[in-house]
């Protein structure tokens, strides 16, 4: 028996020291170990937290033996498998399932072990442990990766950022700066989007009035009215009264301005409403 | 091992954050390699000593001993603390554009034209930074305030004037090269693009803060 | 000048209280004054040298330069605090590391390799953490999160990037593996209870390195 064969000392000195049963499952006493595996009693009620699933259980079972995972004695390391699994099984089926996923794959290659090795049509050899070998090695490096990671000097524990002590941190707050072209982009893009691109032309023209309408707004109120012709300078030419003229027109149709004459060819008044 | 309480106690001081008393730099050690109260002074002092002529100095305050920027250095250090300069939102690009050149408009205008609603924090935001104002109010239930630009806003973009925006055929012409050539701005080039994805996603909550200050 | 520069840049990665980029560290200086990167790096040479020999070193990692406690002087300096950092547990460190090396990598390609479901809380703590990010998305059904590190992970573990990662075990070749077996009868060899035996304590002892680290 390969079984016989693995056995270590330790463990099986282990199980003859000892007088009592070996571990107790579910209130059996289990009065054997299982053959070349030795767990301690206290870590059968721990055994989910302390594998990090069945490649880091067969993986452990391996080591245990000393084994190259090349090397796989699929039928022994099962028989152990399938004894850890029974007794956590117990205990908690609902978090075993990954488990009994593996040993129901180690069954299968268990069992195709013993048929004789043969070529397939397509003169593939089919090892049928050989799934089975690389994802343990794949799941290994990572779990040593993790190990290393682990190991790397590590920010609080192993070394510390310095945090030398500044007075008033004087804190400026730079206002974002902006370009004309963004400006104009900000502008094209809304247009587009409110598909108005079309229908909008925004001349010299209507922008002059337009700011020519911002300029009355600004210096007329709602508390008393000016003079209509206050709002002109003639300095600024012909154009310059026709622009203030639209400018009044158009505050007029939009209702912000209120204009007063009181008798024909009188002064008019004007005032915000 | 002199040499070595000393190194112990400068990486301690540089590491704490906070000043450090004489019987805590203390604790740091075993009993068996404690230096005595007055040994921990005397490599106090060279520490201090070490320290002349650089950026940082040994100071004893009320608390305990601390490491910190020496003043005259503290206006280039504090400049880590400075905040980037950021980018305005495209909301509040839009919505600047919008009263440039449909002013005097109404919050409620700008909302319909670009479809969605003006935040309040764009408006303050335009306000402070004396873009625009209000000029008046329409007269339509609710009287919405009128916002038109100011003559700091015609300042920033050194123009004398409205007339001197460009016009739309002018925009027209505009296309994506100039969008990527053009806009990015000195100093905002260096940044990564997490930098500036964060930049956007903070645009909000910065706002908040200098309507705070 | 170039002194005050110097003392100036040390002062600010001392004060800093996160790695800077040499570009964060350039803009602290005004243009007249801002020395070319080249003298820069000349610099923080000057004060990596400064500090051989010291509680202290200058370290580049993932966002830049920083200014640290030696790893050699951590069991004092860490008596600073009451509090123990925490142990990370195998099944975070080992997603860590699935993520570290393999990114960008889906949770299910995760549990693929580990053989287990990665909980939730995983993803959560490491995600809190800042140590991994959804990066995108795989063009499969359901449209699985695509994790990536982060900087503050190259950080944390002061890995200047990802190349600096330790090695990763070799996988061996298939090929090789199946006429290892073909000439080998499966099943235990001339191992002796000795060879087990030093097995075992090694294992123990590189557990407790890593504990102690």
């Amino acid at each position: 028996m390969q079984g016989d064969f693995t056995l270590t000392e330790s463990a099986t000195a282990h199980a003859e020291q000892q007088e009592m049963p070996f571990a107790i499952v579910q209130g059996e006493p289990l009065a054997t170990p299982p053959k070349d595996l030795y767990i301690p009693p206290d870590a059968l009620e721990v055994i989910l937290d302390a594998f990090e699933g069945p490649l880091d259980l067969l993986l452990y079972l391996i080591k245990r033996q000393n084994l190259d995972i090349l090397e796989i004695p699929v039928a022994e390391i099962t028989q152990q498998y399938v004894h850890y699994i029974e007794m956590m099984g117990e205990m908690q089926w609902e978090l075993a399932a990954e488990y009994l996923v593996m040993a129901a794959m180690l069954a299968e290659i268990k069992s195709r072990m013993l048929l004789p090795r043969s070529m397939d049509e397509e003169g593939e050899e089919g090892d049928p442990r050989a799934e089975l070998i690389r994802r343990l090695q794949e799941y290994e490096r990572y779990k040593q990766a993790a190990e290393d990671i682990d190991a790397l000097p590590q920010l609080g524990r192993d070394t510390f950022q310095t945090v030398a002590d500044v007075e008033d941190k004087q804190c400026e707050r730079p206002e974002p700066q902006v370009s004309l072209q963004e400006l104009l982009l900000a502008f094209k893009d809304v247009l587009s989007r409110a598909d108005m691109f079309t229908k909008h032309r925004i001349e010299r023209e209507s922008l002059s009035v337009r700011e020519k309408m911002s300029y009355i707004l600004q210096h007329i109120s709602a508390d008393h009215f000016i003079e209509f012709s206050e709002l002109f300078d003639l300095s600024e030419g012909r154009q310059g009264v026709v622009v203030s003229f639209l400018a009044i027109l158009e505050l007029i149709k939009g209702a912000l301005l209120e204009l007063v004459q009181n008798e024909d060819f009188g002064p008019i008044h004007i005032k915000a409403r | 091992m002199l040499d070595k309480s000393k190194q112990i106690i400068e990486a301690a001081l540089l590491a704490a954050g906070k000043p450090l008393l004489l019987d805590h730099m203390l604790e740091l050690f075993e009993e068996s390699e404690r230096p005595d109260r007055k040994v921990l002074r005397e490599l106090l002092a060279e520490i201090g000593r070490d320290y002349e002529g650089r950026g940082i100095e040994l100071l004893e305050v009320g608390s305990g001993f601390r490491i910190q920027v020496r003043a005259e250095y503290a206006p280039w250090v504090s400049r880590l603390w400075a905040e980037r300069p950021s980018r305005y939102s495209r909301a509040l690009m839009e919505t600047l554009a919008l009263v440039a050149y449909r002013q005097p408009i109404t919050r409620g205008e700008i909302e319909e034209v670009r479809g969605v609603a003006v935040s309040t924090n764009i408006i303050k935001s335009l306000t402070e930074r004396d873009w625009i104002r209000v000029v008046g109010h329409r007269d339509v239930p609710g009287k919405p305030a009128l916002y038109a630009t100011t003559r700091h806003f015609l300042d920033y973009f050194s123009l004398k004037n409205l007339n001197e925006l460009p016009t739309l055929s002018e925009i027209r012409d505009l296309d994506s090269i100039n969008r990527e050539l053009e806009l990015r701005e000195p100093g905002v080039d260096e940044q990564t693009e997490t930098d500036e994805e964060r930049a956007d996603e903070q645009e909000d909550v910065r706002t908040e803060n200098r309507t705070n200050n």
